[in-house]
């Protein structure tokens, strides 16, 4: 009952964080330099049809609002209008571009959970060792080493220099795939890795210097137990923030790495479609954009909700 | 220890660089010399030349304080305020703070440099823009912060001793909860900073953090990007550098903020 | 059983924490060992568990039966086997994430089933099974230490060493507390290292009693002989401890403040504080002394005589019926709402009132949770009442945010107070100076600052030169007398004083106390004295209110609702209170 | 005609009315001069079938329906697999292709012979029914099709017998002949009219004749093509082709070099010393019909005097620039219109002798002192000039003319901008001052892009006389464009003395190709009339 509670007041926080989104999102085409309709001719002949047909279109003639809501309706049909640029369904494009984004920042994920969360929890635990300061300057170069400049590295050191990976190109099924993506997926990874490894370990830090922990050691428990069932779950909740964090921050990575390593994924689209101002394209990009970075958020609650047992039973955190 | 003081060497080369800048450049940093455009470093020119054949190491130590200068307003801006508004929604609680805090929840989760690049590339505002962009995106995150600082603080006996001898509440603010969770504050200026140093670079190599004339760090990397092969140095420069001073000012952060917050905390207490 | 010798603990710099501690605990045996913060008690017992802090390295030997506990790599089948360790705050010793039964099953040996932990359960006094089911934080505070008192004994060690077990629990839960560790102690014929700063505690439990101080032990005796200590520092703390059952006319503590055990290895720790001191005390550290029965550390002992003085008689202090009002409560409610989902209501006061008249002290005691420091913060404007009304001074105050401003300041000049917690009192930014100087100003005349500050220093009995430190460089003994003193500055008519001494040492809450006395005698200056501590209150208050569950449920003349009460809670709580003395009741109280 | 490199070339061009192959001018290139070769030198080709194949472009096509996708990378991909109603040779000249032969009977009709014989992808055969509706249904308004530039004085396409089809326009049009091998592409009318507005999407790709079938196609990652070994013509060596977006000049490069990528076109000439270091690649050079110049608002200060464009004329070090702009592989140019197609119109020495006479601005600071000195504004000025941030060189040219001209007395600001806002200044014809601008036609027609250029009609919003440089007498031999070079001569000479456009350079363009692959024929400036996918060939 109150996880219900819980969850259709996040769900809701959602939708509102949403809706606002939307409402800036659209207000891009009305915000944008130059008319309306300027913007949607995009480069096509300005003939007298065309126009008159955007103006119905996006009913130009229509009040703010009304026309907002005629957006908004459409949007809730997954219609986000036709590209300037190629005349093509927004959603189409966003369909076929978003295969190779979700690919590469879930790689990426992987990838920062599998090397972050163990490098954290161990620097964490053996804190003020050789091994915890090496941690602890990679994961400070990782934040501050710009991804593309990192992405760049990686591309002529080991696609190049080495070949050992394909230095172009998404790859098609599953292996290809992944010896694709493997080097970009790096690059994008190294910030998160760096993010999340900093917080696991001060998030061990601070569990394995609390009572629990020492009256787990004081019962005599096995180590596993101690590290797995008390350190590990309790230092998991800012993990898990962080983890969110930079899963939702993948795709700004990803406009960086994307266009480092000329893959057609979400981010070289946003960058395309800014630069050639196909603002339907970028309407459509950015509430997207937003819809995953709040469904990671309602993830990050719902894995709290799992986790804690505080949440589950008396609510708030 | 090792990094603490090569981080500390290399932060003081980089503030004595935009302090003197010109007077230390070992050539003119505008000079060209289109007969020797994209050469690698050698004996006069340590990091090679450029696409025209100017000094990369002289419009590095030359761009050091235009470099710095973006990330620096947006840092100053940032924490001006984020702390403002941090101490208004942390102290006053009730409406103020819930309304402060959903709005920034609102932006909160938004990636600042993702709406950076939309709204340079689409209103083409360039460096004014993307600096305003940065600091009205990164304001949220740092508030939060600023806020549970002053929550932290607000209910220890200092603060109702305070009130209980009836100072008024600028005075609690000011004199007695900013300097609190000023460790807080210059902590987050620093790493809005490096936020800023790397986003504005980041804007640079998509072609959108676009400035003036002047040589700058960001664009360097950007424009000699081209130059991989030719002359790595002219990008590889920039990039380390930008690592380099990233790292070591977040690095400044903490350390800034461990003594900050170690000099009111207690040592003995048991 | 367990023999322990030359016990030392140093820091990564060989800075010493805790040097040559030996003593021994037999099968069955409750030893107390007894310090105030600082002495060196809690890693003692940390480093018998090797549970010391990471940099932290121990010496000498421990040896339980025939394994040494010390310097070992491999704990398996010691750690919770053969010795567990029980600490102190039940709040944050479970984890959070794991419901009771899991923190059981994982610390019993082999495969345990329902029924083994129901029966473990029932043997710390938790009869309700589906307790098992729960997470520590559905718990109270004591359902808690009980939970983490049968994890403790899982394994079924042979000695169980309890670091402050009590201390973080109200008097009643503490006396239940206690009195289940000694059963199970009793019944399992097992060693206990009873970890406390509370000397009365550790007597009214302990077959034996360790004094520690500044890392070194300086006494240990039977219980029973204690009434006679052979070191001036247990002289001392016997003499700080006040009295439940009389008034002292003087309040005695310990002068000074505890060393750095490092500060004092090649010395008497206590010389600086003591009154017997001479020269030669200071030349090397005393040895600890076989006495047979008991040892001593002091190297006078022979020759000085510690043996409490005469008690004087008990001054019948005047209770005041004549006086003017100063401040009325007239049923008062405080009702807390969560705001959001789930709407929760919490009344933390049902209806209060009381009043306290010009220059009266008033007493208000009661448990964790009874209401008494939301009166408190209340009467100070920090919160506003439900209902009700509140009035000082004539001044009708129930809502300071509804005052007119120069009210609002006048209210403010009418009543100040003394917050529990010395190292959040201060704000760690500004120096003593600063902040008695900005309460200064609000007085609203025209003043020498300076001076002012040094004469409030005075009166709290700090030098002047105090005025330029910052509070990290103070004590906590120290740090309240600045902050009554910043409360006296605006020379206010009524201090409200939230267990002013709760968090304070024994030794040195006598001073504070001394100077909240004197601030209500000699200045004239109301109290209303929030407790939990009866024989504190005892000793400042002149009428008491007891508070239960957000109700008044007895009031009086301090004497009578302590020695006569009728309230069954007051009862409870009066019989709760651990007496410094069993056997020779009164003989704690003395006179200079 | 008009050519702005590169994205915003192609907006731009798609946008106005003025005649050109936007698209193809971005390699067009013409009559192959100057082959160069891999460290090898020149390779033969060979026999041997090629079973895969991958080609690389900066981008992918929007469409594969040409009247939606007049642009370099787009058109490429169509050309490769459609076939157009011509084709244009090494000299710019017609050749028959799905048409066998042409008339021009009077000059406001072509009858065009069609081939017979020829299938379509699905094996259905072509008819005339069909190649008339191809263009027709460009010329249509409803359809908006880009490729209307071209069509605006088309009247009516029809079939006229069976392997016939006859165009009427409304009036006389020099460039009209080139039609039918740059946007006539033939689509089956079923499929087209079937397909509608979704023709030349990744559902309905299109129903060709061409030498491959499209088999799968998306404007993310490109198009798969497959021989259609039922073509009329010689069948291709390559059996699957590739065509991958790749956006990153470096990133290709690096594709070339580990081998996943076996040619491009249109390298960054900023980039060819690299290129020609990389082992395994050879590289191909052409000429080009583009021409990048600066343009200079001769109606605002301090542009309206002609000695402050004489300055600035002088104060370009374009000698200098060649090598690290260009690696050397462009030509200094005295005038807007392209020696190419003066070339291809009167030939090389009557070319030579035009361009010859006419007056230029070496670079000499000394002289643009001098000029400086002359104007109304001898005591300087500041400029601001925008360049668009695709546009590499341009930045590197503003900096070394900002520097030159800082010695005496003029400051000049380079400006980076997005390209599209860059392109909606130029389009809003406002505060144009000084600008850099690149113009390419897509005919070989000299006086293409004249009109454009010095027309009165140009020198507002939408227009692309950025110089504002117009009077009656110019507008009157604009008028008499035609057959003859004496009114494009005449023009030539008028730029050169009042310099409102300063002329730079004509780059070449450089392709890239595996050295394992060879082209034959060679690649040719007119690339956009002509199926290159046919050429590549695996070295002998």
């Amino acid at each position: 009952m109150f996880v219900l509670a819980f969850l259709g007041k996040r769900v809701l926080a959602a939708a509102v964080t949403l809706l606002v989104t939307s409402f800036l999102v659209f207000s891009l085409l009305a915000a944008s330099p130059g008319s309306p309709e300027q913007t949607l001719l995009g480069a096509r002949q300005p003939t007298p049809e065309l126009i008159a047909a955007l103006r119905a279109q996006h009913r130009l003639d229509d009040p703010f609002p009304v026309r907002y809501w005629h957006w908004l309706s459409g949007v809730l049909e997954l219609d986000f209008g036709r590209s300037v640029r190629s005349s093509r369904e927004v959603v189409d494009i966003l369909a076929e571009r978003l295969d190779v984004t979700l690919w590469l920042g879930l790689y990426a994920f992987v990838l920062v959970l599998l090397v972050a969360v163990p490098a954290g929890l161990s620097a964490g635990i053996r804190r003020d060792t050789a091994w915890d300061r090496g941690v602890t300057v990679t994961a400070l170069l990782g934040v501050s080493a710009p991804p593309f400049a990192v992405g760049l590295m990686l591309l002529s050191v080991f696609g190049v220099g080495l070949g050992w990976f394909p230095v172009f190109g998404a790859g098609s099924g599953f292996a290809d795939r992944i010896s694709h993506l493997t080097l970009p997926a790096v690059a994008l990874a190294v910030a998160g890795v760096a993010i999340v490894a900093r917080q696991t370990r001060a998030a061990t830090m601070d569990v394995t210097a609390k009572d629990f922990i020492t009256f787990a050691e004081a019962r005599g428990l096995p180590r596993r137990v101690v590290l797995g069932r008390y350190a590990l779950r309790n230092s998991a909740l800012p993990v898990i923030t962080s983890a969110g964090l930079v899963l939702a921050y993948s795709l700004t990575g990803a406009v960086l790495v994307e266009s480092t390593f000329a893959l057609p994924g979400l981010g070289s689209l946003l960058v395309e479609s800014v630069s050639t101002k196909d603002i339907p394209v970028v309407q459509g990009l950015a509430l997207l954009t937003a819809a995953l970075v709040i469904g990671v958020n309602l993830i990050v609650d719902l894995c709290y909700l799992g986790l804690d047992p505080r949440v589950r039973h008396a609510g708030g955190v | 220890m090792i990094v603490r003081a090569l981080s500390a060497f290399a932060l003081g080369l980089v503030v004595i660089a935009a302090l003197l800048g010109d007077w230390i450049a070992p050539f003119d940093p505008g000079a060209q010399d289109l007969a020797g455009t994209a050469m690698p470093p050698d004996a006069a020119h340590w990091l090679g030349t450029d696409e025209l054949g100017r000094d990369v190491l002289s419009r590095l130590i030359a761009g050091t304080r235009t470099a710095l200068l973006g990330p620096a307003l947006v840092a100053l801006g940032v924490a001006v305020l984020s702390t403002a508004i941090g101490l208004l929604a942390g102290y006053r609680g009730g409406w103020v703070d819930s309304a402060i805090m959903r709005a920034v929840d609102l932006v909160y989760a938004i990636p600042p440099l993702l709406v950076a690049i939309v709204v340079v590339g689409v209103f083409g505002g360039g460096y004014p823009l993307a600096i305003g962009v940065l600091i009205a995106l990164s304001v949220p995150a740092d508030t939060r912060m600023v806020r549970s600082a002053v929550l932290a603080q607000r209910n220890l006996a200092y603060v109702e001793a305070a009130r209980t001898v009836g100072l008024g509440r600028g005075r609690i603010l000011f004199a007695h909860l900013l300097p609190n969770v000023l460790p807080t504050v210059v902590a987050n200026l620093l790493l809005s900073f490096v936020g800023a140093l790397v986003g504005l670079a980041a804007l640079a190599f998509l072609g959108l953090g676009v400035g003036t004339g002047a040589p700058d760090w960001g664009r360097m990397l950007a424009e000699n990007k081209g130059l991989v092969d030719l002359n790595p140095a002219a990008m590889i420069g920039p990039a380390v550098l930008i690592t380099v001073v990233a790292a070591s000012v977040t690095l400044l952060g903490d350390r800034l903020y461990d003594l900050m917050s170690a000099r009111g905390r207690d040592a003995g207490r048991a | 059983m367990l023999d322990v010798r030359d016990l030392t603990v140093h820091d990564g710099r060989s800075r010493v924490l805790v040097r040559g501690v030996s003593f021994r605990v037999g099968p069955g045996e409750t030893v107390g060992l007894v310090g105030e913060s600082g002495s060196g008690k809690s890693l003692t017992a940390r480093a018998l568990v090797s549970l010391l802090p990471q940099e932290l390295r121990s010496g000498g030997s421990a040896r339980l039966d025939d394994t040494e506990l010390l310097g070992r790599k491999d704990l398996r089948g010691v750690r919770g086997h053969r010795v567990a360790l029980l600490m102190q705050d039940p709040f944050t010793m479970l984890n959070p994430l794991a419901t009771v039964g899991t923190h059981l099953v994982e610390s019993l040996p082999g495969r345990a089933d329902r029924v083994e932990v129901a029966r473990r359960l029932a043997e710390v006094g938790i009869d309700d099974p589906a307790v098992a089911g729960r997470y520590p934080f559905q718990l109270s505070g004591g359902m808690r230490q009980r939970v983490a008192l049968a994890a403790a004994l899982a394994k079924d060690p042979g000695l169980l060493i309890a670091d402050e077990p009590t201390t973080a629990l109200d008097v009643t839960t503490q006396r239940d507390v206690l009195a289940l560790l000694r059963r199970i102690q009793t019944e399992r014929r097992m060693g206990l290292v009873l970890i406390t700063h509370d000397l009365r505690v550790a007597r009214q439990a302990c077959d034996r009693v360790l004094v520690m101080y500044a890392g070194a032990l300086v006494e240990s005796a039977r219980s029973a002989d204690l009434d006679a200590p052979a070191h001036p520092y247990t002289a001392g703390l016997l003499r700080s401890v006040p009295s439940v059952t009389h008034r002292q006319p003087v309040l005695l503590g310990i002068p000074g403040s505890v060393p750095a055990a490092a500060d004092v290895v090649d010395r008497c720790p206590f010389a600086d504080r003591c009154g017997w001191a001479e020269p030669a005390c200071t030349e090397h550290a005393p040895p600890l002394v076989d006495l047979g029965d008991r040892a001593t550390a002091c190297r006078r002992h022979g020759g000085i005589d510690l043996s409490p003085p005469e008690l004087a008689e008990p001054d019948a202090e005047p209770v005041g019926d004549a006086r003017a009002t100063l401040l009325d409560v007239a049923d008062l409610v405080k009702v807390y709402r969560s705001i959001g989902l789930r709407r929760t209501e919490h009344t933390a006061l049902a209806g209060v009132s009381l009043h306290v008249g010009e220059g009266e002290s008033l007493a208000v005691v009661g448990e964790s949770g009874s209401g008494k420091t939301t009166l408190a913060r209340a009467v100070l404007g920090l919160t506003d009442p439900t209902s009700g009304r509140i009035t000082l001074g004539g001044l009708d105050v129930t809502s300071y945010r509804r005052l007119r401003s120069a009210d609002r300041a006048r209210a403010r000049r009418l009543v100040q107070c003394v917050f529990q917690d010395p190292y959040s009192s201060l704000n760690p930014a500004h120096t003593v100076g600063y902040t008695l100087a900005e309460s200064l100003r609000r007085r609203g005349e025209d003043l020498d600052v300076e001076s002012e500050v040094d004469s409030l220093l005075d009166l709290v009995g700090l030098p002047a030169s105090y005025a330029g430190r910052r509070p990290v460089a103070l004590s906590g003994g120290q740090r309240q007398r600045v902050a009554i003193a910043r409360a006296l500055a605006v020379r206010p008519r009524l201090l409200v004083c939230d267990e002013p001494v709760a968090a304070l040492d024994v030794s040195v809450q006598a001073q504070v106390l001394e100077v909240l006395r004197k601030a209500n005698r000699e200045l004239g200056i109301a109290l209303l004295f929030i407790t939990h501590d009866l024989a504190v209150a005892r000793q400042v208050t002149d009428r008491m209110v007891v508070m239960h569950r957000g109700r008044i449920v007895e009031h009086g003349a301090t004497a009578d609702v302590l020695d006569a009460p009728t309230h069954p809670y007051t009862v409870r709580l009066v019989q709760s209170v651990p007496d410094a003395a069993p056997h020779t009741e009164g003989e704690a109280h003395v006179t200079q | 005609m008009w050519e702005f490199l590169d994205k915003a070339g192609e907006a731009a061009m798609r946008r106005t009315r003025i005649a050109a192959v936007a698209a193809t001018a971005a390699l067009v290139l013409a009559g192959c001069v100057g082959t160069g070769a891999g460290p090898t030198g020149k390779r033969v080709a060979g026999d041997a079938d090629i079973p895969e194949l991958t080609w690389a472009m900066p981008g992918a096509p929007r469409s594969l329906d040409i009247a939606h996708a007049l642009d370099t990378r787009s058109n490429l991909a169509i050309f490769a697999a459609f076939d157009g109603l011509l084709r244009m040779d090494a000299d710019g000249e017609l050749q028959p292709a799905l048409a066998t032969s042409w008339t021009n009977p009077d000059p406001l009709t072509y009858v065009y012979k069609l081939r017979q014989g020829v299938t379509f992808w699905d094996g259905k055969p072509m008819t005339a029914e069909d190649v008339a509706h191809s263009l027709r249904r460009q010329a249509d308004p409803a359809e908006a099709a880009e490729t209307q530039l071209y069509l605006t004085r088309l009247k009516e396409v029809a079939a006229t017998g069976p392997d016939e089809v006859t165009v009427r326009l409304t009036t006389p049009d020099p460039m009209f002949k080139y039609v039918p091998a740059l946007v006539w592409i033939v689509q089956q009318k079923e499929y087209a009219e079937a397909a509608g507005k979704s023709l030349g999407s990744p559902e309905k790709p299109g129903m060709g004749t061409g030498p491959y079938r499209v088999t799968r196609f998306s404007p993310a990652d490109g198009v798969d093509f497959e021989r259609h070994d039922g073509y009329w013509d010689t069948r291709p060596k390559v059996a699957k082709l590739a065509y991958k977006p790749i956006p990153d000049p470096e990133a290709l490069r690096l594709a070339m070099m580990s081998g996943e990528v076996d040619g491009t076109f249109g390298v960054p000439l900023q980039d060819i010393r690299k290129w020609e270091r990389t082992a395994g690649i050879s590289m191909y050079y052409t000429r080009t019909i583009s021409v990048n110049y600066l343009s200079m608002d001769v109606t605002t200060a301090p542009f309206d005097d002609v000695h402050v464009r004489r300055a600035i004329a002088h104060s370009v070090d374009r000698q200098g620039l060649l090598d690290p702009l260009f690696g050397g592989r462009a030509r200094l140019s005295s005038s807007p219109v392209s020696s190419l197609q003066l070339e291809t119109m009167v030939g090389k020495e009557k070319a030579a002798e035009v361009i010859g006479s006419l007056p230029t601005y070496p670079f000499d600071l000394g002289k643009a002192k001098e000029e400086l000195a002359k104007s109304r504004y001898a005591g300087g000025f500041t400029v601001e000039v925008p360049y668009p941030t695709t546009q590499p060189w341009s930045r590197l040219l503003l900096e070394n003319l900002a520097r030159n001209l800082s010695t005496i007395g003029v400051t000049l600001v380079p400006k980076a901008q997005p390209d599209q806002q860059w392109v909606a200044n130029i389009y809003a014809h406002k505060d144009l001052k000084l600008q850099i601008m690149r113009a390419g036609g897509g005919t070989p027609y000299p006086g293409e892009m004249l009109p454009m250029m010095f027309g009165q009609a140009s020198a507002g919003p939408n227009g692309f006389n950025t110089a504002n440089f117009a009077d009656p007498e110019l507008e009157a031999k604009l008028g008499s464009l035609g057959e003859d070079v004496a009114p494009i001569a005449e023009i030539m000479r008028l730029n050169a003395e009042e310099v409102p456009y300063v002329p730079l350079f004509e780059e070449d363009a450089a392709h890239a190709l595996r050295a394992e692959r060879v082209f034959s024929p060679d690649p040719t400036p007119w690339l956009a009339g002509f199926n290159w996918a046919i050429a590549l060939k695996a070295a002998a």
